[in-house]
């Protein structure tokens, strides 16, 4: 490998003086350099951010194997209509991500703009619905460290609506009180991504003005492409959170 | 633009490059998709499976997780460098994942 | 001589008379430990003189003046494949011969003398079965096989002896174990070597070792009076474990005469081996040990029995072989004139502690 | 050693190029706000220099804490905390940025032929995060300091400690993603920024080690934030993840933590060993031996060092059955270290090589490795594990990696690269006695504690049985010695800046790409873009190539 021919380039002045577009950085040498360069950075930060999430999904399926029974009844408390409706508002939101990467891509100002309050008003949906999922538990003093309770789980028939459809069986004291792992992990993982989400609807409000000025349709995409990357990572998170929290044994307890 | 540019001749990954664009077509195929599985998905945590309910929840989140990456993430025409990333990526938060529980799990086997 | 300085000199005189490489060898596996440390230290000694000849030899010798023109050498696969092979095989043989050890260290055989300890900050609580106790020290004989089982109250703890080369991290939640088998009397010492807090430096002891007379010597001389089985037994009816665990044809719990080491069913299908660690689960965590054929009704005994009582319930279930007592005293209780503690209360009044000398069938 | 490398231009004229770096800019915002790489190399050599003083002042305060077998300096506490932020201060503040934020942030982008990293903000801001990351830390110790030690160990870490545990841990988490991003702009850098004609196998050995630890910072310590995150929400609110009362597992702690903490020693020695390939090559005017086993070698390290990190755990009741595994493939890690030791040994061979300050650092750093390296594999392996985990042993044996081969690197490339980075020399008698006191030093203090290891003396100890106490003098003994190596080229250094020899441009004869420009560099590194047209290290290129300026200017 190392005794390959040398490669010697005599690069023509000419070429090194192309006229540069405004939005290219001084230490690169093509607008194509830069892209790409951009495109790799933001694909290192997402292993970045799987890597953050692994801790996470480690700890859940250790737990999810010792207490299962906790697992299965901590599940049967998020309410799954939410949690799919909340999957579906995210997988159309990125919909709307990758269409305005398109519409920057094929320079459609108005377009982009569109698809970006969509995507920002499906965002803030999320986290409405996320809201509202976390007042509940709020309510039920199903929050890890405050005030936690376990009646649901040592006396299912206490919370009707939910008994109702799963029949669930009290859990012994010392199973219930692994309940409160699988919210604590429940909190932490939402509420990590939450996070992501805050900080992505942020970054996308500042968008929607620049997009409007025209700033991502003059043929420079990479902000927009790599914000898209960002989004669907997120989007990725959210699709394996929703059949692990939520989906644990949702069958009726025979 | 016939003058040879310096950095073609780099890596082929820097060459190879040119800017795909995905037709909206296939990213609503794709959303289409999605949402079918995410039926499915709650669909079959309804069915009583045994062991299978977690093998095919996470299955399906495999397989949508997957279109994700490959279409709206354009990692399927990107570079082999991006491809590469990605496998990474997987490949250490499966190490992660694969040699902790590997100590969880054999520690039931044995009386330590 | 007399310009030396008579501190320094007899601080000299101090390290020559008192120099050790290694501590004593007071246990059985301390000399195969030793013997594959010092392998390591001659193999390490071999590389690091090979490295240290080439490098100086090589500078003498192509050093600027001897030699002013470098000659470019690639490299070569021969040599690098040497250096490659030689070292891994050498490490695979640490590999192979230090987890041998490893799990000899681990591996308590079954005849082994089992004393408990309870790690706390900033002490270790030793509980051997006969019911003596002792704080920050460990009296054990020569030539017999001493299993530890460990359990620290709070954060990780280490109890490590050197002279024994033995090392076993204490963990909260979970027994651990270790053993080995003591060879020379004398005192040695015993260190946590895990950072548990402010006076971790403070959670040090001493390890007696005493010949197998001056061993039961010591264990009639501090005994406390009651064995830890008698202690469990006591407990076992104070938090009414006999009202299930009775072994009746019609008891809601499983009995537990001879489940030690048994191999059990349990109701989510699979088998467990009762154990120590088992046991002590199964009280603290019963819903995830129940056994086939039982309802999981019984009640979580986490926060309401230390780890010492925890320790004397296991203590007492190892060596429990009939029902015989237990039906006793469930008898007893029922035949109160009060009549006031029903089976389901606690009554510990009415503890046989009482009667030792009894149809014994809890071992001394 | 009458002759040496160093060819320093004629001194009645030599000038130091009057646009350079240093002197584009004026003002302190001009450093502030700078995205040139070179100098926030230079905010960083600055930084962490400081931060290794604050923890090498705790270290001497440990030695001297030591000197006795009571606590009597120090109470119990008082130790707890300094050996604390003396590790924290240490592995966080110092060693994972010591030789990339500070050398390979200043070499890479020239070594590669670009005109700075692919990131620059993200270069400046990974330099504040730093920044702030340190302050937090200074403003824990100010508060009383923290006693976790540097591992966090849980539980005692979230319920038995009620010092500073919180700021620590978002003061270590910042730092962190400071690592990260510098990690990452580094792999974007060596991808996509490299010169024409500059291929992957023409890359000097400094910019493969440097790749292969920015693979371990990017992958590795996002694991250490969760599991910071899940400390800190242990500590506010309870969670319980890592608590045995609520069913969590502290062992779970232990695999997230190690997890980053074990590729973050390699993360600490493989820039350094980078370093070392240079230094070896330019003085010995040859090819390093085995190019491609020494490049892949860095590789394998980085790969190998994510499935090792359970032989911290190996007595603390992990499955015997996955110690095995872990312990096999710690074995196997061992292997690409052997043979880069090798490797630069056989460099030697048929060189002309001279003994100039960075060579003898180079030289020490050989040594001490080697001893670092082949004592870890006693701890690799797992019955000897047993005996000599959390001993002195350990104690000495990562000092010996980290101290006598990182610092060691650390210093041999300051001195290295000192004459490109500011254009002077440092008096070269003075730098070579500091050398050899570093490394005289250094054993003393170190190697006393293999022994009162495998006597059994356990590590964070405040007070210990009077036995041991003679090793321990003779260890902080040593550790005066190897203080004084220490403040010594921070005095020299800094004379140097102002009245140190004039460089030139390539006073070692190297043939890195960085030595082919002035020294200082300009802000963009290069006038034009520069063309490799040459394998790494080819001497008789460079040869030709002086000999092609001799007659050009003569």
């Amino acid at each position: 490998m190392s005794d390959s021919p040398a490669i010697i380039h005599d690069a023509p002045e000419a070429d090194a003086h192309r006229a540069h577009p405004a939005w290219q950085r001084h230490h690169f040498e093509t607008v194509e350099q830069q892209a790409d360069t951009t495109n790799f950075a933001m694909w290192l930060f997402l292993l970045t951010e799987i890597m953050f999430f692994g801790g996470l999904f480690t700890a859940y399926l250790i737990f999810r194997n010792w207490y299962y029974p906790a697992f299965v009844a901590g599940s049967h408390q998020l309410n799954i209509w939410w949690g799919t409706a909340n999957t579906g508002v995210l997988i159309v939101s990125s919909f709307t991500m990758a269409m305005g990467v398109w519409c920057a891509e094929t320079r459609k100002k108005n377009g982009l703009v569109l698809c970006l309050i969509l995507t920002f008003i499906l965002g803030l949906g999320f986290l409405g619905i996320k809201t509202i999922e976390y007042s509940e538990k709020i309510e039920k003093h199903h929050v890890p460290g405050f005030h936690y309770s376990l009646q649901s789980f040592l006396d299912p028939a206490s919370d009707p609506k939910i008994y109702k459809e799963y029949h669930d069986k009290p859990l012994g004291r010392d199973m219930a009180v692994h309940t409160e792992l699988y919210f604590s992990l429940y909190f932490a993982m939402t509420g990590m991504h939450a996070l992501h989400m805050i900080i992505g609807i942020a970054i996308l409000s500042v968008m929607i003005f620049r997009a409007r000025a025209g700033a991502y349709t003059t043929g420079h995409v990479t902000f927009v492409e790599n914000f898209g990357l960002y989004w669907h990572f997120v989007d990725i998170v959210w699709i394996f959170l929703f059949p692990l929290l939520y989906l644990i044994s949702r069958h009726a307890n025979p | 633009m016939s003058q040879p540019n310096p950095h073609a001749a780099r890596e082929p990954e820097h060459g190879e490059h040119e800017h795909h664009i995905v037709s909206p077509l296939v990213y609503l195929v794709i959303v289409g998709a999605l949402l079918v599985c995410t039926a499915l998905t709650v669909v079959a945590s309804f069915i009583e499976m045994g062991v299978f309910n977690p093998i095919v929840a996470i299955a399906i989140a495999v397989f949508k997780a997957t279109l994700v990456v490959l279409f709206f993430m354009h990692v399927k025409y990107s570079t082999k460098l991006t491809k590469l990333t990605v496998g990474c990526g997987l490949f250490t938060f499966i190490v992660l994942i694969g040699m902790t529980l590997a100590d969880y799990i054999s520690r039931a086997w044995g009386r330590w | 001589m007399s310009h030396i300085s008579p501190i320094l000199w007899q601080f000299l005189i101090k390290w020559l008379t008192n120099f050790q490489l290694y501590p004593p060898e007071a246990s059985k596996i301390a000399p195969q430990m030793d013997a594959l440390y010092f392998f390591m230290v001659l193999v390490s000694l071999v590389g690091l003189t090979i490295v240290i000849l080439l490098i100086t030899s090589f500078s003498i010798l192509y050093s600027r003046n001897r030699h002013p023109v470098a000659v470019q050498i690639e490299g070569s696969t021969l040599l690098e494949a040497t250096w490659t092979i030689i070292p891994l095989g050498l490490f695979l043989i640490m590999f192979v011969w230090g987890s041998l050890l490893y799990f000899r260290i681990y591996t308590p055989p079954a005849n082994a003398m089992n004393i408990y300890v309870v790690g706390k900050q900033w002490m270790w609580k030793a509980e051997h079965p006969g019911g003596q106790h002792e704080i920050n020290s460990l009296h054990v004989p020569t030539g017999r096989a001493v299993q530890l089982t460990l359990i620290s109250q709070d954060v990780f703890h280490s109890f490590s002896i050197p002279a024994f080369r033995v090392k076993r991290e204490a963990i909260p939640g979970r027994y651990t174990s270790v053993w080995f088998e003591a060879t020379t009397p004398g005192t040695y010492h015993l260190f946590c070597t895990q950072y548990c807090g402010t006076n971790h430096s403070a959670m040090i002891g001493d390890i007696v070792v005493l010949t197998p007379d001056d061993f039961k010597k010591w264990l009639d001389s501090s005994t406390s009076g009651m064995s830890l089985a008698q202690n469990g037994e006591r407990l076992f009816a104070s938090l009414s474990c006999n009202a299930c665990h009775n072994g009746r044809p019609d008891s809601r719990g499983p009995s537990l005469a001879n489940v030690y080491g048994s191999k059990l069913a349990l109701a989510g299908g699979g088998t467990a081996t009762a154990d120590e660690a088992y046991l002590r689960e199964s009280i603290l965590n019963p819903s995830q040990h129940v056994t086939e054929g039982y309802a999981p009704i019984m009640p979580t005994y986490q926060g309401q029995i230390s780890e010492d009582g925890v320790i004397s319930l296991v203590e007492y279930i190892k060596n429990l072989n009939s029902n015989y007592r237990v039906e006793q005293t469930l008898n007893t209780t029922d035949l109160l004139p009060e009549g006031a503690p029903s089976p389901g209360k606690a009554a510990p009044a009415a503890a046989p502690a009482a009667t030792p000398g009894g149809k014994g069938m809890v071992k001394p | 050693m009458s002759s040496t490398l160093v060819l320093l231009p004629d001194q009645a004229t030599a000038r130091i190029p009057k646009v350079n770096y240093l002197t584009k800019e004026n003002g302190i915002l001009s450093w502030l706000l700078t995205g040139d790489h070179k100098r926030i190399a230079m905010l960083y050599l600055v930084s962490i220099t400081f931060f290794f003083f604050i923890g090498g002042a705790l270290a001497g305060l440990i030695r001297l804490e030591l000197l006795t077998p009571q606590a009597d300096l120090m109470a119990n506490d008082t130790y707890n905390k300094v050996f604390s932020m003396h590790g924290i201060i240490m592995i966080f503040l110092f060693l994972v940025p010591s030789v990339p934020a500070t050398i390979g942030n200043f070499v890479i982008p020239i070594m590669v032929g670009a005109k700075d990293l692919a990131l620059p903000k993200i270069n400046l801001l990974s330099w504040y995060l730093y920044v702030a990351g340190g302050c937090l830390v200074l403003w824990t110790m100010m508060n009383g300091g923290v006693d976790t030690g540097w591992t966090f160990t849980t539980p005692l870490s979230t319920h038995y400690l009620n010092t500073n545990v919180l700021s620590t841990g978002i003061a270590v988490f910042i730092a962190g993603f400071s690592s990260i991003f510098t990690g990452l702009n580094f792999i974007v850098t060596i991808h996509k920024m490299r010169a024409p004609g500059m291929t992957w196998f023409r890359l000097p050995l400094f910019v493969w080690s440097n790749y292969a630890a920015s693979i371990l910072m990017v992958l590795g310590t996002p694991v250490l934030a969760i599991t910071l995150v899940l400390v800190a929400l242990e500590r506010t609110m309870g969670i319980g993840v890592f608590d045995p009362t609520k069913g969590g597992d502290p062992l779970l702690f232990q695999h997230l933590f190690w997890f980053y903490s074990h590729p973050a020693v390699y993360i600490m020695i493989l820039p350094g060993m980078g370093v070392i390939s240079e230094v070896i090559s330019t003085f010995s005017r040859k090819r390093v031996f085995g190019y491609t086993a020494v490049a892949f070698s860095s590789v394998a390290i980085a790969v190998f060092g994510f499935f090792v990190w359970e032989h911290h755990m190996f007595i603390m009741g992990v499955s015997n059955y996955s110690t095995l595994v872990f312990s096999l493939l710690t074995m196997l890690v061992a292997v690409p270290s052997a043979i880069k030791i090798f490797n630069w040994t056989f460099t030697l061979y048929k060189g002309s090589i001279t003994f100039e300050t960075p060579m003898l650092y180079a030289f020490g750093f050989m040594g001490l490795f080697t001893i670092g390296g082949l004592t870890g594999v006693f701890l690799g392996s797992t019955g000897t594990d047993i005996h000599l985990t959390e001993t002195y042993f350990i104690v000495a044996h990562f000092h010996f990696v980290m101290v006598g081969g990182m610092l060691m690197a650390f210093l041999s490339g300051i001195h290295f690269w000192w004459p490109k980075m500011t254009g002077r020399m440092y008096p070269e008698k003075i730098s070579q006695l500091a050398a050899l006191i570093t490394f005289i030093g250094f054993n003393l203090t170190f190697f006393p504690q293999f022994i009162l290891g495998t006597l059994g003396m356990p590590r964070r100890y405040a007070s210990y049985p009077p036995e041991f106490q003679i090793l321990n003098v003779f260890s902080t003994a040593g550790a005066t010695v190897l203080g004084v190596g220490y403040l010594l080229p921070i005095l020299y250094l800094t004379w140097s800046l102002k009245y140190g020899e004039i460089a030139g441009n390539n006073p070692w004869q190297a043939t890195g790409l960085e030595w082919q420009t002035q020294s200082p560099p300009l802000t963009e590194n290069f006038v034009e873009t520069p063309i490799m047209d040459h394998e790494a290290y080819d001497y008789e290129w460079l040869e030709k190539q002086m000999a092609k300026e001799v007659t050009s200017v003569g």
